[in-house]
């Protein structure tokens, strides 16, 4: 070996450890290397976990289905296909550019029907196209949720109108207020918010909440269904018609939301994912604990229907939180949740607002409570620098998450209500009593969903 | 003692039962039946394919009563039934022979 | 001949059956009704309210048998439906013109 | 007036219902029942176990007609429904005192 | 430190640079490595895209369950749950190595019991046996295509036998001709197809055109269920029992789907599975619109059933070119076969072809259309390369395209054809018209799905 | 460059490739490399196969409900969400410190509510949270096997304080002897057992014979439902009231199961996971084939139900040996658990041991073999070392799986026996025979499952 060859091979070495240290600069040329593993790392779990929160679309299907009448079910199954087929294509055209695109303080302005995207990266490492379809169910479960609570009633085309906006517009903008560095996150509009940005991990608020106050909105609008409430505060129940649907519903949106929450990371070599999982489960747990527990002291039996709620609302809490907190305190949210949730349905039968599935509750309420608890339960040693109230951290962080949870509430109640009243007065929201009665199967589709079976007829029941 | 059959709208069985009730009648017995008299079928789709359900869903409600109420109770579910369309019901009149209370072993028209 | 007709507990009929064809009766026919004499709805709930099915489920068993047969056959009923609990059930003999036997065109009380 | 009450087979329920069109009866009532005559019942197996399911499921035909269409309507029933073999169905008879229609609380043979 | 060890140690640098720099020799004694995790990314990747594929099984299954009768249900699981099972081990014996073994233009003869596999690798990354588990769920697809077709009226026996054969030899040839090496990618049939093999990325023509072709001819030669046909082209309704397990049906199919489409780059380290899950997801959705609106416009009323069609017509079209189109051209193709499993499916009855829940449209033709779509839609910055017709490539891909298509369609009809005559001539393919009239669940295993229920004696409907 | 400069870059090459060569030291200061990379593809893997595992919650509530009566459907889907949830709490309070905490040979004494594992890992490479997780949803596998066995008669308090302590305490105490380093897999009580420890690679024994071993000891102590014995042997069928929803339960539960096996490795860098989910699938269609067989022969009809049981038969049986042996003999283990499947389950009528939905027969008796067939048919190729008696290894491994097999039944059915008493003589374990009559859905939660349609009366068939 010759002193040049000498020179030339430790040059070679020398660029190529350099290479391999600040391996950013090499990724696309070189072939495979740690950093491009990185990428297929985060590319498959982001991508894994959105087809697990895409499966949360035939659990809210079955929940609704499950807790409504045979009479409906054809209509609901549909719903919820077109909800998530509407709302994805509306997503591709603009909902992800409002949401994620640079732009103003409130809304994006980019990615209109995702053009130029190919072979871009978002957050370093995952293909921006990744990153859309996990944003796109994520926009889908927002849409989905409404459909619940005004459940029995809605007129299909008045649906489909109202699935396309949220997805388009009414999502997207929250989502860019605290996913897509606007105003919640940065100090433009209240510079209190620039230092204590508000922690809504996976959505809590960003989904849960706006797909929980619009459908107060939309319960609102439409009115409760015939015969659900009669005079001097009487609540008729209007059992639904198959607990087996519902809480084969209540497993697969409890797979999904493994997806949903962990996947939110968007990276699989982010190990925090393992702690997201065991938090998400545990309040799962302890929200279906406390939903059994008080509906037995309430009612003298545990009710079914509404520990499959408790589960939910545990869910729904945590996702805001499932990163910051303690899987004790994720007890603890959880168990909180599936109380509230129990009260809180009760609460809106009393303000005469029906909501079949209890939907309000657990997305709506539930999502404020838990975005509320990450100002309440975060621990440092797991949020990586924040303490909520309750760990020394003070009411900052808490009053960060409370501007949050109000000025969504606002917009989506505003906006929600008046897209529901536009739809009513032009192609009206709500079909009529006669079809209602009949149901909406034979009115909507011309169909029946279980034509092989007797029906019978179920009066409404005090 | 006689057994009235009405064959009814299912949305009208609360309002029935309620009447019927009103005026001292217990004992009622509910099936679910289809059929036509005059009333046209519905219209049904499926995949493409549509086709006429010509045997609506109804409710039959069987109660046997003494004799002598037969005209109050059919006026009465006559009252409650009527919507004025067509598929309103029909009403028959059976004569029963006799009636037992499982319970007691009780005969006649005391049991009802 | 005369039609009994026997609504009954649900969970009696296989006893009922058995009893029946010890006398010899193996014609009946069974359907699922519902409905309520002086028995109390049952309280049910769901996801928080609470509601009163006021209408138990029950079975009806009807059969024709010759009229010769009717006292016999009521009898064997009572005794094999009785709990001597409210919701027993009733039985009800209503008047038979004529029966039918569709395989062979015959009619007459040996069809039974 | 009478009842007329058949028991078929439910495959001859088209078939039946088509020939009572043909000859003018419009007005029927069809219940889902169960029962035996002298058919036997069918050998089911459910995991492991077989069992003889004795009540093989029926359709109940009603229908209330003039009395002097009596004949002719279970004449029609009977070659409508017949398939010569055991399970054919048994039909029965039954006076009605009165039939009411709802929509207008007419009575008479002449609301059929 | 001396010459000599610099010597030494310079070396050693370049020893290891290269080894680092040509992966391929370093695998299996090193430790790991880049390559080992890249192995073990493609993997995970493959198994859990397999296992999600696994799970379309059960979507087939409660598809055709709920488009069918009560009397039939139980036989329909059954059917589903036994093709799988033969299928296993049929693709175990010898369906894979007439699929991906060495061998001549027209089938492998490598394999056989996947004898000696143990510790070999395909496609340089991951074990074969990942493949083959890959590759048995996607056999078993082609092969349950087909008993949504035959239903309510196929003999069991019959239908286990044609299960055994279609995973053995009708799906791994066709399978060979396309993936396997075989004359539809190389020149040595038509030499055309060397420098344009046909592209058929995840199989809209090896799976489900060989499903929908043998259904065809499984429909053809087993003939209409009773009272599906009328006089003077009247078609008679014969409406499926449960909207609700049929659209569940769709959902896990769209689920599974994502595995179907993004598994088939066997590598999660081929960041083309973005793209993928998104042109996939696009597809359905617009399928799903377009059928919806065009019973819409046909019957008056938006069709649950054929929404749920639809979206499977735009699955199965979009899984040829997913990897070749862009999203844009995904909402196109998707719409597209939305359209077409509505006309195909009037069209067949017409034909007096009774397929119960449309499998040969939405399998068979929009299968073959998706196919073609690859030669009109590709664009070279997605296929990297190849365009299509609309793209400036002319019509050559388009060709190749054809020739596949048409070719896969002759074969599989003729073989399927045979297959059926021969079970019908000796087993017997149908069941007795009062097996048929009473239900299959009684006649074939003495059973009935929903004894609990009072069921409704539903005459044919006009 | 002077020759200082060399000597710098010769050395930063040497120590470079060192670093990469002893991987071990750099993990933690160092960023992403190689190693994270492992952890990062090991914990996604170890996290997705949980969440599959999680489904099976919903695989064995529907196999449940679809195979018992729609009276009690409410009660099972609810028994089924209380099981997991309250066996979450109960194994993050202490369960997994008694199965994985060092202490003595028979129980652990660490990890009290998981105190302190925060950033800790297992296995070298994935988070403890991960490990945990997945450990937690195989515990609440073991407990709700029970459920089924004892369906349709047990009181719901009772079921719930059974759950919380086969989660708390039984599951993990024999989860400890074999996965925990307990005394079946170390030479403290029997010291042959060091040599020779006991293989259970996924848990045959320590999930399914621990569930259902305890099933047999409840369906003892708890009695026969009313009327499903009479006189004389005679056996009464009591069919389920959905084999739809029963076969859709089977496909979820094979689904879950690819998670379960293959998932044991918690390791996706361990390429053994391919072979391990061939072995999977193919022992399931072997169990499938061969229940199906021979219920033909048996009963003259093929049996879909008995099936569905041969499909769980064969995956509880290859369970244990899934990584230790051929996919040859995985088609026999199979094939032989769907044979025993079928006999167990008529052996356990005759001794009126009444088991609603084979749980005993599929769980505790074909975990049995399966545990044994490991020491049957192991072969090194695959075991890495061990032959089975089959392939040469004569008896010792089988000696020492039956070791683990009697001692495991001795323990579990004794604890659960006398749990279940003490249960019966205090809470009460069984409902009134009125209720039991009238279904649990009434008596235990005021409700009934499917309110809009006819039920019907259902004597007890002979
Ligand atoms: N002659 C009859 N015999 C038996 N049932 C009848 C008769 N006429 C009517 N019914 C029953 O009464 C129901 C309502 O009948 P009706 O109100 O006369 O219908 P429409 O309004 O169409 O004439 C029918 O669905 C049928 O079940
Ligand atoms: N007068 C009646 N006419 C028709 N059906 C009746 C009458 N009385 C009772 N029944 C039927 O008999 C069933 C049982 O009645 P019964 O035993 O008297 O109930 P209870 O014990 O509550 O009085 C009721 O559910 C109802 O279907
Ligand atoms: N005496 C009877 N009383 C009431 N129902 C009867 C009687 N005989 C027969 N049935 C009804 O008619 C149906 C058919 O009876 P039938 O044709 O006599 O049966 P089989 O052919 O077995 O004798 C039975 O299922 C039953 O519902």
């Amino acid at each position: 070996m010759k002193e040049y060859d000498k020179k030339q091979a430790i040059l070679f070495a020398i660029i190529f450890a350099l290479l391999l240290i600040s391996p950013n600069i090499s990724a696309e040329e070189e072939g495979p290397n740690v950093e491009s593993n990185i990428s297929a790392i985060d590319t498959v779990w982001t991508l894994i976990a959105a087809f697990m929160v895409f499966l949360m679309q035939a659990g809210f299907a079955l929940l609704e289905a499950g807790f409504t009448r045979a009479k409906n079910a054809g209509n609901i199954m549909m719903k919820n296909m077109m909800d998530f087929s509407i709302g994805s294509i509306a997503y591709f055209i603009a909902g992800f550019g409002i949401m994620f695109g640079a732009g103003t303080a409130f809304f994006g302005t980019e990615y209109l029907m995702m053009d130029g995207v190919l072979n871009t990266t978002m957050w370093g490492t995952i293909p921006t196209y990744a990153f859309w379809i996990f944003q796109a169910v994520f926009a889908a479960t927002a849409a989905t949720i409404v459909s619940g609570a005004m459940a029995e009633r809605t007129k299909f085309i008045g649906y489909l109108i109202y699935s396309f906006f949220i997805s388009l517009l009414i999502y997207p903008m929250v989502g860019h207020w605290i996913w897509g560095g606007g105003w919640l996150t940065t100090g433009e509009v209240i510079s209190f918010l620039a230092d204590n940005p508000i922690i809504d991990f996976a959505g809590s608020t960003v989904v849960h909440s706006v797909g929980g106050w619009a459908a107060l909105a939309g319960a609102i609008v439409i009115g409760p269904r015939i015969g659900r409430y009669g005079k001097d505060r009487q609540v008729n129940a209007i059992p639904g018609h198959s607990i087996t649907f519902a809480i084969l519903g209540v497993f697969l949106l409890w797979f999904g939301w493994f997806g949903f929450n962990a996947g939110s990371t968007v990276a699989g070599t982010n190990l925090d994912i393992a702690t997201i999982a065991v938090t998400t489960n545990l309040a799962a747990a302890a929200g279906a604990i406390m939903a059994m527990t008080l509906t037995w002291i309430k009612f003298g039996k545990p009710d079914v229907g509404m520990t499959g709620n408790g589960i939910i609302a545990g869910l729904v809490a945590i996702t805001a939180p499932c990163d910051v907190v303690s899987p004790v305190s994720a007890i603890m949210i959880g168990a909180i949740a599936g109380a509230l949730v129990v009260y809180s349905v009760a609460f809106f039968d009393r303000l005469r607002i029906d909501d079949p599935v209890g939907a309000i509750s657990a997305h709506g309420v539930c999502g404020a409570f838990g975005t509320l608890s990450a100002g309440l339960f975060a621990e440092a040693a797991y949020s990586g620098g924040v303490n909520g109230l309750f760990f020394g951290g003070g009411i900052t962080q808490l009053l960060a998450q409370l501007i949050g949870v109000v000025s969504v509430f606002v917009f989506v109640f505003t906006a929600a209500f008046i897209l529901f009243k536009v739809i009513d007065m032009t192609v009206g929201l709500r079909v009529s009593p006669e079809e209602e009665l009949e149901g909406l199967d034979l009115g909507e589709h011309g169909m029946t969903a279980y034509p092989d079976f007797e029906h019978v007829y179920n009066p409404i029941r005090r | 003692m006689k057994k009235i059959e009405a064959i009814i709208r299912s949305e009208k069985l609360d309002e029935i039962r309620k009447a019927l009730g009103d005026i001292g009648i217990n004992g009622i017995t509910i099936s679910e039946v289809k059929g036509h008299g005059k009333q046209k079928g519905i219209t049904q789709q499926w995949r493409g394919t549509t086709y006429k359900v010509d045997l609506p869903p109804k409710v039959r409600i069987e109660t046997v009563v003494k004799t002598k109420e037969v005209d109050k109770v059919v006026t009465t579910i006559v009252e409650a039934a009527r919507t004025d369309n067509i598929g309103d019901g029909k009403i028959f009149v059976i004569p029963v022979d006799e009636a037992i209370q499982v319970r007691t072993g009780e005969t006649g028209e005391d049991v009802l």
